[in-house]
């Protein structure tokens, strides 16, 4: 019996600021320099902070059901921050910090959790996608997204972020299948937290990681820590590189962990107890990045409280307007179903302004 | 006897069909020990095991798929959908396959399947949560479509869906999962797959609606019968196939209709249910058929949310319109 | 100006898109060398290259979906689903995004793409290759669903869905892509998407019907009018948004109504229109609206399809019942 | 920067007999017996036949759309002789190699192709599911059946054949993810014949082979040649065994040719020419393993004679069964939709019995 292997793969994780703080190996140009990293933190805490006020906001009844990113930080942060203002972000619901680095304001982000649609009509980044709630069905978008710039012979990229749940439905396959074979200049990041509302990781693929399901369609795959703010952001400007440079697409998994509830609707407790979740915020992404700036030198407890100042405040005026912000008119409900109102919906708009009925 | 809620008595129905019938399994996303993201499973797992209370991967596709294969192969999946904004990827396999196994084989082959999944608005829920999307299915031949209005009809319909020899898609009306509390006897008697039922009896008018919106549809008849006039009021319950007898003898009485439903008028099964009453109630008929839906939009992120809502209020003038139909 | 068939007018709209708009692409299985397995898009790849008539892979979702993400980035994809029965998978991506960008982000990302399939019965296709599911897309608001029922049609028609602002839906008649033939003037000049075409005048009873069966539907005039019944024909064309002001001001006249298609009867659009009669037209009406449709069945393979398809005499029965109702 | 490889994966490809008819190392023990293979061979041949009688009776429209399974007879023959009588087959459209096999009639095959529900209705394997037309939709199915094997403790197992097209859909990849996942005793075939309808190969999909689509779920994957009747017997054994043992799910990967139109409806010609088809006729399973036999001194031009001649005269008297068998009675169009006939639809089948609606 003849038998030949004819192909062979293998799968690299990069990790680079390890949970005590130190730096493993040679960091990477851009972390040379502390005020890059400084930003990186900032926009951490930031998104810190916004996520405790909305977790609390929607706790007193004065904002909707809210996906907590506490303790996958680094992984939307470390993305965007690999990314050019002209590229696309693509994301999934939990990415609060990549819209808010991108240019999405804290107060659209309020409006959006808070019920209202102008929350996606961000005046930041115009080009990226508003969340996407039905989990990956995004991933196409991106795929159609990069194609886009393809064609037009722009120098730009895309960024689709999805969970690990994502990571079994047959879009995301079909998605990365097609990118593949297209060559479009798009990399797919997977928030692998470990769970998937009460589904563990382990449950969702037999596959011993995420980033592996690159080979079933031919693109490149490399996994990430996800706590580390560096690595990820420096996979991210490799693999955005190669989308650039030869239309090649990357999946990228970076390996985080979910510390919060799956969102405010949530139970966690009920599937998942102390002694899972204690030994992970030992290795959250802020605390050491601070920790390193710390080392470096670079970062002071003034520092620490006067950027914790500057963000509850940044978030509290953010929040204040949203709760001043009144409602769209109820008339808005027709107005963006068609580019021109057909008269069929007209008459509906009409009755229902006018109290009556039309049917 | 207890009083229990809608989403207790799906649990109820479904822990007794499992405990009668070896052969009827629960799968889903956090359906297991998390007991369904609003509990519709919970402490089943514990009660029959992980091998019959299945947690599935994030695929709503492969889960319908799934069950179709178990249920071909002797089984009786009872799959979860966790919203109906995510029930499209199912569309391929209930349509193509589930509704079909019977028919394409001669009955060799059958598909004893139940697609569950919580339908409907009103609760503030975010975008893509929901959708009312119960005439696409009503379309497809082959398949029953049973919306519970209330804890005993829940328990009793689930109980008959989960012994059907076909496939049914069992859609709960989630906002009021837990508004009402009814006595509810865990007898394992269930309530029959094709029948309408009389809420409520009345003579001037007959009110036909299904799912949650039958809390507004009785509000409207009593405040109707505050000004004499009487109302009748239809639960639909089983969609497809459609007990159209129970309409045409209600219709007959009153001589006037109004069709309430949730979801977006155009293409509602409020459609087909007029339509009906157009063709072989039309000499009945003393006043137009009225219809009090959705309208025809996306629904509105929660602050708007109530705009799309059809309340009480249109219920009752729609009703009057159609009294005062001279 | 040649005589041509509907689906040389399909395909001639599309070039002629591609070549006023660089935006336009075609994209689906096999609309490439092949030009399309009922060949809507030969010779479109040799015109205007690979980059913009575009193989897929087998994925349904994703053509559906890679063509959102184009849309939403500015260019104008029409997809090619080849046959309806597989158009389920791309369920999900129509529903929850195409038709809701523009909404959802109050008008900054907007999604001006074509889904295309052949559609229906009638030619002895192998099974799933034969499905009339337009009431399904009809019934998703944000969607517009249009469906051609001539040459002259398809290519007004279809120029005006490239050029539309919002997701259409286009479905093609298959059982009459090469049956009628006629001249169609290449002058870039559409036809609203709004609006229900009088195929044919008449005062004793109106036809409403679109796609295939408006062939049945015109020889089921041609007869009555053998027999002395005038009946007036409307082809529907655009069932969402509908035009219903067409269609009740011909009722209006006539006073009765035979709705026609080749769907199953419950839950197809024309209970949606029937229920518009009855709410909208209830005193014009002199007899009950019959709908004339496919039973409530699967279609059944080739050897008893004939069985499904309804027949001009069904037409020409209902049709006379109507005039004959007293 | 620390960059370690956490996962490495290796995909193998088996081939044993060669297109000179040679055998390429030990072959496996049933291949030692030659009446074994005379089993294997003459069931190709009889689906060859079979092939042909279809897409002559098709050409005279006697039969609907038929696809022909020429030069792929090895996949389906290969896969169902490792298979026992009680696992269970879920085929694609163009297995009807397979299918014979195991017990479906040509009576039947013909049937179904002639547009008669009843060829669904086999005799013979009756847990067989049906011909899947949606590409790929059948392999959840496949899934659900060995599931319900496995929680029923049977020692059965199933097998799923799909085509190239296939492994591009997302339900392919979500039921290959369940199976890896819920460790059903499954055995996923691709019959990889090159082509998608016009849709090469290379199109499909930027994976350099098809079985390494496995890697993504963590099950095992492998290519076999799929000319090659006994390599793919051995393979699926294998596979099949390792299914049955550890509830362990293998994809396997057939490379073979589709030699014929993609159906009677298609014509190959647009889209490829003969010298690309030319090359794939040396390599074609029947003449393979009858040179093969011949070398054995197992196989005479007599009993090739006799084989042809009987092959004809069974698939003849099939045929001509079938067109002498009338259509179904027309009400039976609505008595297999639902257990019994509910109410509705008992009306609208009186009212098309007797000629008049319903509606
Ligand atoms: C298609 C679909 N199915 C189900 C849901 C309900 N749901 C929302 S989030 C979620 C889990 C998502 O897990 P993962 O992809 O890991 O993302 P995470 O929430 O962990 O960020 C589920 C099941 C959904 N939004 N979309
Ligand atoms: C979901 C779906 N999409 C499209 C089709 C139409 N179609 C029938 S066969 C085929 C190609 C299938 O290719 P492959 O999977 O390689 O199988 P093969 O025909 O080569 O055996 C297509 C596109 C279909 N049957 N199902
Ligand atoms: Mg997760
Ligand atoms: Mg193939």
């Amino acid at each position: 019996m003849a038998r030949t292997t004819v192909a062979s793969f293998a799968i690299d994780r990069v990790a680079m600021l390890g949970s005590d703080g130190q730096m493993r190996g040679a960091a990477p140009a851009f972390a040379a320099d502390p005020a890059e990293l400084i930003t990186l933190y900032r926009a951490m805490v930031l998104t810190r902070s916004f996520d405790a006020k909305a977790v609390a906001m929607q706790r007193t009844g004065r904002l909707g059901t809210y996906a907590s990113v506490l303790g996958q930080e680094a992984v939307g942060i470390g993305a965007v921050a690999a990314m050019r203002p002209e590229d696309i972000l693509v994301p999934s619901f939990r990415e609060h910090g990549a819209q808010l680095w991108r240019g999405v304001t804290l107060e659209e982000l309020f409006l959006y959790w808070g019920g209202d649609e102008r929350g996606s009509n961000f005046a930041g980044p115009r080009d990226d996608f508003p969340v996407a709630i039905p989990v990956a069905s995004h991933t196409p978008h991106a795929v159609g997204a990069a194609l886009a710039v393809k064609l037009r012979g722009e120098d730009r990229a895309v960024v689709c972020i999805m969970g690990d749940g994502a990571t079994s439905k047959g879009d995301f396959y079909e998605s990365l299948n097609l990118a593949g074979v297209w060559s479009v200049p798009a990399v797919f990041l997977v928030n692998n937290n470990q769970w998937a509302i009460s589904v563990p990781r382990s449950a969702q693929s037999a596959a011993e990681t995420l980033a592996q399901k690159a080979v079933a369609v031919g693109i490149d795959g490399v996994q990430v820590d996800g706590n580390d703010v560096i690595a990820v952001r420096q996979v991210m400007a490799e693999a955005l590189a190669r989308a650039r440079a030869e239309g090649r697409p990357t999946l990228v998994e970076a390996v985080t962990y979910r510390l919060g509830d799956h969102t405010t609707a949530d139970d966690a407790r009920r599937y998942r107890d102390d002694a899972e979740v204690s030994p992970h915020w030992e290795k959250e992404p802020v605390a050491r990045l601070r920790t390193y700036l710390r080392g470096l030198g670079a970062w002071s407890r003034a520092d620490e409280e006067k950027l914790l100042e500057d963000c509850r405040a940044q978030v509290d005026a953010a929040a204040d307007a949203f709760l001043a912000t009144p409602p769209q008119p109820p008339e808005t409900i027709f107005d963006h179903i068609y580019a021109e109102l057909p008269a069929d919906l007209a008459a509906q708009r009409a009755a229902a302004m006018e109290g009556s009925d039309d049917g | 006897m207890a009083e229990i809620t809608l989403v207790e008595a799906v649990r109820l129905a479904l822990a007794r069909a499992m405990e009668e019938d070896e052969s009827v399994l629960v799968l889903g996303e956090d359906v297991g020990v998390d007991g369904g993201v609003f509990r519709a499973t919970d402490g089943l797992i514990r009660r029959f095991g992980p091998d019959r209370v299945r947690d599935t991967p994030l695929a709503e596709a492969v889960i319908a798929g799934v069950s179709v294969g178990l249920a071909v192969q002797g089984f009786r999946p009872v799959a979860e959908i966790q919203f109906m904004g995510f029930i499209y990827p199912t569309m391929d396999q209930m349509v193509n396959h589930a509704a079909r196994f019977r028919n394409r084989t001669r009955g060799r082959l059958t598909c004893p399947m139940v697609l569950r999944a919580p339908y409907g608005g009103g609760i503030h829920a975010p975008e893509h949560h929901s959708e009312s999307n119960e005439a696409m299915f009503a379309h497809m031949p082959g398949l029953r479509v049973v919306i519970p209005s209330s804890p005993a009809r829940a328990y009793g319909l689930m109980l008959a869906a989960v012994r059907d020899p076909d496939p049914v898609v069992f859609l709960e009306p989630k906002r009021i999962y837990r508004a009402i509390k009814e006595e509810v006897a865990d007898d394992g008697s269930e309530q029959p797959l094709d029948t309408c039922f009389v809420l409520r009896e009345g003579t001037d008018v007959t009110l036909v609606t299904w799912g949650a919106m039958s809390v507004e549809t009785l509000a409207a008849a009593e405040a109707l019968a505050e000004t004499e006039i009487s109302a009748e009021v239809i639960d639909v319950a089983t969609l497809k196939p459609l007990d159209m007898a129970t309409i045409l003898a209600s219709v007959e009485k009153t001589g006037r209709c109004v069709i309430v439903h949730e979801a977006a008028l155009t293409g509602g099964f409020g459609g087909e249910i007029a339509a009906r009453l157009a063709e072989h109630g039309l000499m009945s008929l003393l006043a137009p058929v009225q219809r009090v839906t959705g309208h025809d939009i996306v629904m509105p992120l929660p602050r708007l949310e109530d705009q799309y809502m059809p309340g009480t209020d249109r219920v009752v003038a729609a009703a009057r319109r159609a009294v005062e139909f001279a």
